[in-house]
């Protein structure tokens, strides 16, 4: 239940921000709130290690928005080229994280990297499918996010 | 309110419903000798009116009435005169008869008990008519028994022919009836006066008036169709479907006279014009010999009677419409002779029926023996119906050539009129009284003997009833006819009825005349109806044929009519309402030329530009979208761009409530979607496209002139300068559009919750809801709770 | 005001104006593509970027007029644009699981360009 | 700035009706999603326009400062695209079913509850 | 306001609005749906973010900023999601990739 | 649409939504917003919740048919109107309660309910469409 | 946020008068119908406690409109506007005769329907929303009879047409949606246009009251917009009202629903269209009135000519009530084109006994079907002998349609048939007169073959015969009951007039003198 009450917390912190007050009634009003929100998706909220994870979705947001940075200015020096020519391609990257948080993390931490686009998971969980927008050697990319995200997951999380 | 005098006349006409609604239980009680006591009825209304006779014989009328809706003038009145109390007379005494006839005539019929319902409702109906004073009283009786006749015609229902007659009655008594009504209405408001008396009282005022014609024709469309004008005659011999106590009561005796009895009674503000000379003899003399020549090609006893009705009803109207005194103490007479002789002979035909099992004369002879005293009655009777003495018959006729000859192609023209259709009458007196007594005994499907008391009475009460006024016949003029004839020429008037005549004039001529030739067109009646009857068949059309057609034509155009304008195509109604809408919009300004004034240029951005540019490319894009998808994201951008038009013109609630509602609107376009498809093309062919391009095109040019007309007028902002100083100061909202939406205008929002939840229930009972064919509503099978108890067994 | 508050005060202005045009063309640029198509998530991807644009054009409208309300209906125009795309790709797949005329007829035409190389 | 925005809601307006004129419910369902933009756009110029100042008042005033756009059509529009989005739903879901039920979108074979080819009404007594 | 601030936001709001004029341009520009979901979900967001920002920055509000903040990372949650959903949903109804894509490993498996 | 990354990420988004709805809502009076959007952007958040994770799961977390609440919202609104019964006043009059908690001053007042019962409405109404086109299409 | 300026003079904004509790019965019927269809709807599950439920709500409505015509009856026209803002910026109730005669007639209407639905509504219809759809219409219905605000009007407009719409598709039947699709896309068109015309006026006027439009387009520009708007207000509420030629919904759809739905339709939506046209027509722009008045007596006669004439060619009972209810129309059209007092007097009753007859003659089908099992005139047969009380009792109603005395049609048929002569229309005299022929012929139609007739067309002359149904009396008192009252009323009004003469008047007096509208709320002096 901790873990509860710390998702909790973080809806009411959530709360002060979109409110842009944070005196206490309001945070407590915005824990109250985030109290019924929480009741509703009582179902997918597990009761584990969410201390360290709700630590690092903040982590990791940062991390989006670099990335996001990156990959948006890879799209405009591809899009203003006066003749576009590229290798896109979609690849089978082997997933070695195997949790749906951390699939989920990965997936779209790829979306938002360069030139790389999460299209799907294959159903035994083993295979993400990642779309290139221009990709002359699979294998660099799929290097690439083993030794970056994935591992920058999987030391976060576990 | 008393019980004697003529304030009670309110029981006395109220007297009949009551028994009306009694009769069933009586009758389930006693059976068929519930008549007798009902009939006691009929015999204490007479009795009260026979009460009023001396009072009313000495020039006194009397107006009772209460209020009925004083909002609207009406009131309960009656109007008791020498004509009404004749009338209610008549009524209340053949009626007492024809109730005891009926308890013989449908004797174990297992509807006796309603027959007697219907036929004091007609009773009432009937003396309310002629009592009536006021005339939306009047009227509502008169239209009463419209309707009971319709019901007693139509007694013997599973009978087509009973069917149709019924409507056929109905129908034309019921348009007569509205144009009476009109009638009414037009002399209403031109005395002023709402009631019979008082409009009586005007003298000259409808006379006068630049509507009397039109008054006039109102008045004769009601009178005309309710007493069998020729051409609208027909009805009554179909009437005669109904049993044979109605035909003898309504269908001779009482309501087909109501026509004549409006006629007399109105004839002192509306008769002795030339209108009324004129149309009245014309067409009341047709009749006359329009119906003779009918009843002589007639072999059912009825139909003859029925045919010979007409004729006599043709008679009356033709007398008053002469105007002349002694023509209408002709008619006064006559009225009483013929109710008498008339009422008597349909139930001398109605026990013939009855007794012997057929009404058809070439299958009757002989009956003499049998029934002796129908015989007697029979005889009676038809010595008045021929016009021989010493019956009141006698007298009428007497009476009516009087008033009739003269000197001039006009008198000659009534006169002989009068004298063929005289004559004709005979012959089917003779034919109906005599022919089925005399000669050799005929076979008859049933075997013939007399019929029981309740059956002749009646017959023999009224042929005696007929001689007796006669022999009376001082005091027959003195306490019926004067008032009668004071009432119609509205003088008073002096009457000296005798039977025996003072002088060998002109009428007994013509009295002796008729009879001869009555006598010598019987011994010729078998060619004569041969003659009629190939003439008829020459023709080959009339007026009940007519009718026929006219329903079948009016119900074929219907139809017609109908299909054309409820074409069952969306697309169809949808064009003629925009049409309509498109014309609504363009004619107020092509009539009366008031276009905007000129347009300025907009001072608009450029980004502004850009986003109505938007809106513009997305509606073209939505109607030239070929698919699905394509219609659909098209669909949000113009709402994107209405959105953003919303923001840009100081609305951000609106931009923030169109935004919503334009994504989700695509996002349930999108789930429905996936099963309804977007044909690839419009299947409009290009006639319809290009008239629905130029409705489209009209309405949108009418919309955006309006508009523009709209917002070139100076506004007035008061409404919303009252929200901008109090949304915050009392109301305490910095929103104004908020708190304009929860507390100026709550209850538009309280409207407007209601109808989101009732959306989602209706998308719900739409989606969850299956049709099941097999199970439906309870009232479906004819299946009360019980069903409805089964029904849920199973959906458990 | 000083020199430098009215440049900065100008200098706002002019981008404004600049983004906002720059967005005006960027509008049309996706509207352009909703309309060309071909394909169903083409048009979905373009109502996608087309909501994306709209967020941009509320910031530039609430920094011209001062209005802050405006950034609250950035947000909920960005939750139900996700909505939308997620409704429209949902759709996409139905009503391509269904063998849906339309997406039929595309797909085929898609593995027909891809075959002649297009 | 009225007359240009009337002159697009003309536009609005007949492409609104020049689709509910077709006889696929699709695209007539399309025209009442755009009727229903028309009439608030209408609304919306009736009550007169007025550039980029929303009916709020500013937290340190107790009426507005100054001129502002009018708020009552804006209410007024509130509650009619609720409406009218209310509708456009049943519409929608309407629609759908007619189709599953009746087997077609084209309005013109639609002929349940007014069947072509109807028997003349009886005759005779 | 300070000036610094101004020509900040107005440098922002130009940056942000020149990203989304790109993601514009790609989607017109790029050759199959899958490419163009690139510019789409990155430029695109990283432009409607930018300007919010500028926003952010204009208004000088804590709630203001608080609220923009959160706008943004609720974009930058729901972007990949929204690409994956429509990649996803495109590739499995059967839309092929362009001649270009000269891999294709999710394919294999189906056909 | 059941995918892992949807799936998982689908509960968070919708209790944000769920939880900006609300704000939206309580501040419509004085800011943009209001019952109506609130509503709409709460019905949204349960969409989406439903298409990820299936509307079973919907149902399930709200307990409540979504009629019901909407029916509870136009009872709430109802009710609203009527105080100002007892002060002898018009009905939908305004009441203004200034209640003192934590040290604070917390308006509460009948437009205020009325505006919570909007948003319930349309929060029942708009859901129930939703769920019962998604329940629909899946099966 | 509390911060209340002192300066603010309340009474410069609001009525400060304490507000009779007598008062609140102005809005006594939404707020019974509106908690009463929300209570209905969260019992939803709970099929045997909805009715119970509904019917209570109900008659607390039929008592609150009859208080509330008492009320008006001795106050004259009341107000109150709901939150106590002044008029006109609040929205305002103001209840006349006219408002508050039809709203008690409507909700005994409903009452009558909630009783028969017991048995004719099932219990999937039950789940699936008739007793809170039937409420909400009355929501609707008493709204529009009631508001004193045009745009608030068309608010109840919209929710009673989406009650319609709930309560017409309820069963899902092939029938029901073709016929919905093109009775909810019409009279969407129709509302459309009733916003559109709104939203000029208040471009035009700036104001939504009606008391301040009466009083603001008095002495309009006539070659002005107001005219055009005064004829989109027309077109939407002949639509509304189904008057020709754009009536084209009513009968594609008014014989699919159950037959209990489809009385209620037939007694209150189209009136609800009647009565906008008389409030707008009569009170608000009487000019535009005037400079109409020979468009609305054209479109008043062919709607009642058309109406019968459809009438004629039906061979289902159910679509040949439809055109009566259209011909009905059109005699209170004409009592809106003569514009005379008495006119509209006769309009008012007229439309006080259309909605009592025509919901009798729809329950009367209904029970045709139960006894004969079916609506076709082809089919049926032997009802006369299978329940004369029943036989009685449709004879009754036909009688009463087609203008017959003693029932209730007559009267306003002789009001009307009047005015027009003296207001020298003898065009539109003669058409009602015709009318009410061809109304005797269409129901004498229906009587000689579904009730004397022996049996089905085809069966011998003078047979009759055998049913294979149950006996009447399996037809429960939840049927008899509100036929029962409705023919009561039929009677009632045709044997004792005075009292709606009286209040017809009343309201009539209240659309041509509008000085007691306005004061009312506007207070003893009137702008
Ligand atoms: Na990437
Ligand atoms: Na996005």
């Amino acid at each position: 239940m901790t873990s509860l009450f710390l998702i909790n917390i973080l809806l009411a912190l959530a709360w002060g921000a979109v409110t842009g007050s944070f005196a206490e009634v309001n945070l407590v009003f915005g824990f109250v709130l985030g109290a019924g929100a929480l009741y509703i998706i009582r179902e997918q909220v597990g009761t584990r290690g969410y201390l360290t994870r709700t630590w690092q979705i903040v982590s990791l947001a940062l991390l989006f928005l670099y990335e996001l940075v990156l990959s948006a200015l890879r799209v405009a020096g591809i899009v203003l080229r006066p003749k576009i020519v590229l290798q896109p391609g979609i690849i089978a990257y082997p997933l070695t994280v195997d949790r749906d948080f951390e699939i989920t993390m990965l997936a779209n931490l790829i979306t938002l990297t360069p030139g790389t686009l999460s299209v799907d998971v294959s159903d035994d969980r083993k295979t993400l499918f990642v779309h290139c927008i221009d990709v002359p050697d699979p294998q660099a990319t799929i290097d690439d996010i083993k030794n970056g995200f994935e591992r920058k997951i999987l030391e976060a999380f576990r | 309110m008393p019980l004697f005098g003529p304030e009670a006349t309110f029981f006395a006409v109220l007297a009949p419903f009551a028994a009306a609604i009694v009769a069933p239980a009586l009758t389930r009680a006693m059976g068929h000798n519930a008549a007798w006591p009902l009939a006691l009825v009929p015999a204490a209304v007479f009795v009260f009116f026979a009460g009023l006779v001396p009072q009313v014989a000495g020039g006194e009328s009397f107006t009772p009435g209460i209020a009925w809706a004083p909002a609207y003038g009406v009131s309960f009145s009656f109007f008791i005169d020498g004509l009404s109390t004749m009338f209610a007379l008549l009524i209340s005494g053949i009626g007492t008869f024809i109730i005891l006839y009926a308890g013989g005539y449908l004797k174990g019929h297992a509807h006796q008990g309603r027959f007697f319902s219907f036929l004091f409702l007609f009773m009432g109906a009937m003396l309310g008519l002629v009592l009536g004073n006021d005339l939306l009283t009047l009227f509502v009786f008169w239209e009463l028994t419209s309707i009971t006749s319709f019901l007693l015609i139509g007694f013997d229902h599973l009978r087509a022919a009973s069917r149709r007659a019924a409507i056929q009655a109905l129908v034309i008594t019921g348009g007569g009836g509205l144009s009476l009504l009109a009638g009414f209405l037009v002399i209403m408001s031109v005395t002023g006066e709402a009631s019979m008396s008082q409009v009586l009282a005007g003298g000259d005022v409808l006379r006068e008036h630049a509507l009397y014609p039109l008054i006039l024709l109102l008045v004769l469309g009601g009178a005309f169709t309710k007493s069998a004008q020729f051409p609208f005659h027909f009805w009554l011999p179909n009437a005669m479907e109904a049993p044979t106590p109605v035909s003898a009561f309504l269908h001779s005796a009482t309501m087909v006279k109501a026509g004549v009895y409006l006629l007399m009674r109105m004839h002192p503000v509306l008769g002795d014009t030339a209108l009324w000379t004129t149309i009245l003899p014309v067409f009341g003399g047709a009749t006359l010999i329009v119906g003779t020549l009918l009843a002589v090609r007639q072999t059912d006893l009825k139909l003859m009677l029925a045919y010979t009705t007409v004729a006599s009803l043709g008679l009356l109207v033709m007398l008053t419409g002469t105007s002349w005194e002694k023509a209408i103490e002709g008619a006064a007479l006559y009225l009483l002779a013929h109710s008498l002789f008339k009422g008597a002979l349909f139930m001398v035909a109605g026990t013939i029926d009855h007794e012997a099992g057929t009404r058809d004369v070439t299958r009757l002879g002989g009956l003499r023996g049998a029934m002796p005293v129908t015989f007697v009655a029979a005889c009676l009777a038809a010595l008045s119906m021929s016009g021989l003495p010493p019956f009141v018959g006698f007298i009428a006729k007497e009476y009516l050539y009087a008033g009739i000859w003269g000197d001039g192609g006009i008198y000659y023209a009534l006169t002989a009129t009068a004298v063929i259709g005289n004559a004709l009458m005979l012959v089917i007196a003779a034919a109906v009284a005599l022919k089925p007594f005399l000669g050799a005994k005929v076979e008859t499907p049933k075997h013939a003997h007399e019929g029981p008391l309740l059956l002749f009475a009646g017959p023999v009460a009224l042929s005696l009833t007929g001689l007796a006024t006669a022999l009376l016949a001082h005091s027959t003029g003195v306490y019926l006819i004067q008032p009668v004839i004071t009432s119609i020429t509205g003088v008073q008037s002096t009457v000296d009825v005798h039977l025996v005549p003072g002088y060998v004039g002109a009428p007994l001529i013509l009295s002796g005349l008729t009879v001869l030739l009555g006598i010598v067109l019987y011994l010729k009646l078998d060619a004569l109806r041969a003659a009629m009857a190939g003439t008829l068949a020459a023709i080959g059309w009339g007026p009940d044929k007519g009718f026929d057609q006219a329903i079948a034509g009016l119900v074929r155009f219907s139809a017609a009519v109908t299909h054309r304008l409820q074409s069952g195509r969306m697309d169809i109604y949808m064009t003629l309402t925009f049409l309509v809408a498109a014309i609504a919009l363009l004619a107020p300004p092509l009539l009366t030329g008031s276009w905007p004034a000129a347009l300025e240029m907009p001072d608009f951005r450029f980004y502004e530009w850009g986003v109505l540019a938007i809106a513009a490319v997305g509606l073209i894009a939505v109607l030239t979208a070929r698919t699905r998808l394509t219609a659909i994201v098209s669909l949000g951008i113009q709402g994107f761009a209405v959105a953003l038009i919303f923001m840009l013109f100081g609305a951000p609630d609106l931009s923030f409530t169109q935004f919503m509602v334009e994504t989700l609107s695509v996002v349930i376009l999108a789930l429905v979607m996936t099963r309804l498809n977007l044909q690839p093309r419009d299947h409009r062919p290009m006639g319809y496209r290009v008239v629905h391009g130029l409705i489209a095109t009209a309405l949108g040019v009418g919309f955006a002139t309006l508009l523009i007309r709209v917002t070139q007028l100076t506004f007035d902002r008061s409404l919303s300068d009252f929200f901008e100083a109090y949304s915050r100061t009392i109301a305490h909202g910095r929103n104004i559009v908020n708190v304009i939406l929860v507390d100026f205008r709550g209850f538009d929002t309280f409207g407007e919750i209601a109808v989101v939840m009732i959306t989602g229930l209706c998308v719900l009972a739409l989606i969850r809801v299956r049709p099941k064919r097999a199970a439906e509503g309870a009232l479906d099978k004819a299946s009360g709770d019980e069903a409805l108890s089964k029904r849920e067994e199973v959906q458990v | 005001m000083s020199g430098l508050e009215q440049f900065a005060s100008e200098f706002l202005d002019v981008c404004v104006n600049i983004s906002l045009a720059i967005l005006t063309v960027a509008f049309f640029l996706t509207v352009a593509r909703i309309i060309k198509g071909p394909t169903l998530p083409d048009r979905v991807v373009a109502l996608d970027m087309l909501v994306a644009l709209g967020i941009g054009f509320i910031a530039a409208i609430g920094i011209q007029t001062d209005y802050y309300l405006y950034v609250d209906i950035a947000i909920a125009l960005g939750l139900v644009g996700f909505l939308a795309t997620v409704a429209f790709a949902r759709f996409v797949l139905n009503r391509g699981l269904a063998k849906d005329a339309t997406i039929v007829e595309e797909v085929k035409r898609s593995i027909a360009d891809r075959e002649a190389g297009r | 700035m009225e007359a240009a925005l009337s002159i697009l809601i003309g536009l609005f307006f007949a492409v609104a009706t020049y689709l509910l004129m077709s006889r696929q419910l699709v695209r007539i369902l399309l025209g009442i999603a755009i009727l229903g933009n028309s009439v608030n756009l209408l609304i919306f110029t009736s009550g007169r326009l007025m550039r980029e100042v929303p009916p709020v008042i500013p937290e340190a005033f107790q009426v507005p400062p100054g001129p502002i756009a009018n708020p009552l059509p804006q209410a007024l529009i509130l509650t009619a695209i609720v409406i009218s989005f209310s509708f456009f739903a049943f519409l929608l879901v309407l629609a759908f079913r007619a189709y599953q039920e009746l087997g077609t979108d084209d309005t013109n074979e639609m002929r349940v509850a007014e069947p072509t080819g109807e028997a003349s009404p009886p005759q005779g007594y | 306001m300070n000036p610094v601030y101004e020509i900040i936001v107005g440098i922002v709001l130009v940056t942000g609005s020149i990203f989304a004029l790109i993601a514009s341009i790609g989607l017109l520009r790029l050759k199959d749906v899958y490419m163009r979901m690139h510019a789409g979900s990155k430029a695109g967001t990283l432009g409607s973010g930018l300007m919010l920002v500028a926003l952010a920055v204009h208004a000088h509000q804590i709630d203001v900023i608080t609220r923009a903040f959160a706008g943004v990372v609720f974009f930058l949650l729901t972007a990949p999601v929204a690409a994956h959903l429509l990649a996803k949903a495109a590739y499995e109804a059967g839309y092929r990739p362009c001649a270009d894509t000269k891999i294709d490993e999710m394919g294999k498996g189906s056909e | 649409m059941r995918t892992i990354i949807f799936r998982t990420i689908a509960p968070y988004l919708a209790a944000l939504m769920v939880l900006f709805s609300i704000f939206v809502l309580l501040r419509g009076h004085n800011e943009p917003g209001g019952g109506f959007i609130g509503g709409l952007i709460a019905a949204s958040a349960f969409a989406i919740y439903g298409i990820a994770c299936g509307v079973a799961a919907v149902r399930r977390a709200i307990t409540l048919h979504p009629m019901t609440i909407s029916a509870w919202g136009l009872f709430i609104a109802g009710l609203s109107g009527l105080p100002s019964l007892f002060l002898a006043q018009p009905f939908m009059t305004s009441q203004w309660w200034y209640v003192h908690a934590f040290g604070v001053e917390i308006p509460l007042s009948t437009p205020l309910f009325f505006d919570i019962g909007v948003y319930l409405v349309v929060v029942g109404s708009i859901s129930s469409i939703a769920l019962a086109l998604e329940e629909r299409e899946s099966d | 946020m509390a911060a209340t300026d002192s300066a603010v003079d309340l009474s410069q904004a609001m009525r400060l008068e304490p507000v009779l509790p007598a008062d609140w019965l102005l809005v006594a019927p939404l707020i019974i119908t509106i908690l009463g269809g929300a209570l209905c709807l969260m019992t939803r599950k709970n099929t045997a406690a909805q009715p119970k439920v509904a019917i209570i709500f109900l008659t607390l409505l039929v008592l609150a409109c009859a208080g509330l015509l008492a009320h008006v009856l001795d106050k004259g026209v009341v107000t109150m506007v709901a939150g106590g803002w002044l008029p006109p910026f609040g929205i305002a109730f103001t209840v006349d005769a006219l408002g508050a005669t039809l709203a008690l007639t409507s909700s005994i209407v409903a009452l009558c329907a909630a009783v028969y639905g017991m048995t004719d509504v099932d219990n999937s219809g039950r789940r699936y929303g008739f007793y809170p759809f039937l409420l909400l219409l009355m929501t609707g219905v008493c709204g529009a009879f009631l508001t004193g605000d045009i745009f608030n009007l068309y608010v109840w407009f919209e929710v009673l047409l989406i009650s319609s719409f709930g309560l017409l598709v309820l069963g899902n039947e092939r029938a029901q949606l073709d016929g919905a699709v093109k009775y909810a896309l019409l009279n969407i068109i129709a509302t459309t246009l009733f916003l559109i015309a709104t939203g000029l006026l208040y471009g035009i006027l700036g104001t939504l009251n009606m008391a301040d439009i009466a009083i603001k387009a008095r002495g309009a520009d006539a070659n002005g917009p107001l005219m055009t708007v005064a004829v989109l207000y027309f077109l939407a509420f002949a639509m509304k009202a189904a008057a020709f030629p754009v009536n084209f919904w009513l009968p594609a759809s008014y014989h699919t629903p159950r037959i209990v739905i489809a009385a209620v339709f037939a007694g209150l939506l189209t009136k609800v269209g009647v009565y906008a046209l008389l409030r707008i027509f009569a009170l608000l722009l009487p000019e535009a009135r005037i400079a109409l008045a020979d468009i609305i007596a054209l479109v008043a006669i062919a709607t009642m000519l058309t109406g019968v004439l459809g009438a004629l060619a039906q061979t289902d009972v159910r679509r040949l009530l439809g055109y009566l209810v259209i011909s009905g129309i059109g005699s209170m059209l004409a009592g809106l084109a003569i514009g005379t007092t008495p006119a509209l007097a006769g309009a008012i009753f007229y439309a006080v006994h259309s909605i009592l007859v025509m919901t009798a003659l729809y329950m009367a089908a209904g029970m045709m079907r139960a006894l004969g099992g079916s609506y076709s005139l082809r089919e049926l047969g032997g009802l006369y002998r299978a329940s004369p009380a029943f036989a009685a009792v449709f004879l009754m109603l036909g009688f009463a349609v087609a203008g017959l005395p003693p029932f209730s049609g007559f009267w306003p048929k002789v009001i009307l048939v009047d005015a027009a002569l003296v207001g020298g229309h003898g065009w539109i005299a003669g058409s009602i007169l015709v009318t009410g022929l061809l109304t005797t012929i269409a129901v004498g139609r229906v009587w000689i073959y579904a009730f004397w007739r022996g049996g089905p067309e085809g069966t011998a002359d003078g047979q009759l015969v055998a049913f294979a149904v149950p006996a009447p009396s399996a037809v429960g008192a939840n049927v008899w009951l509100p036929i029962g009252v409705l023919l009561g009323l039929v009677v009632l009004l045709g044997v004792q007039p005075e009292f709606m003469m009286q209040v017809s008047g009343r309201g009539a007096s209240t659309l041509s003198e509008p000085m007691g509208y306005l004061r009312s709320v506007f207070g003893e002096v009137a702008r």
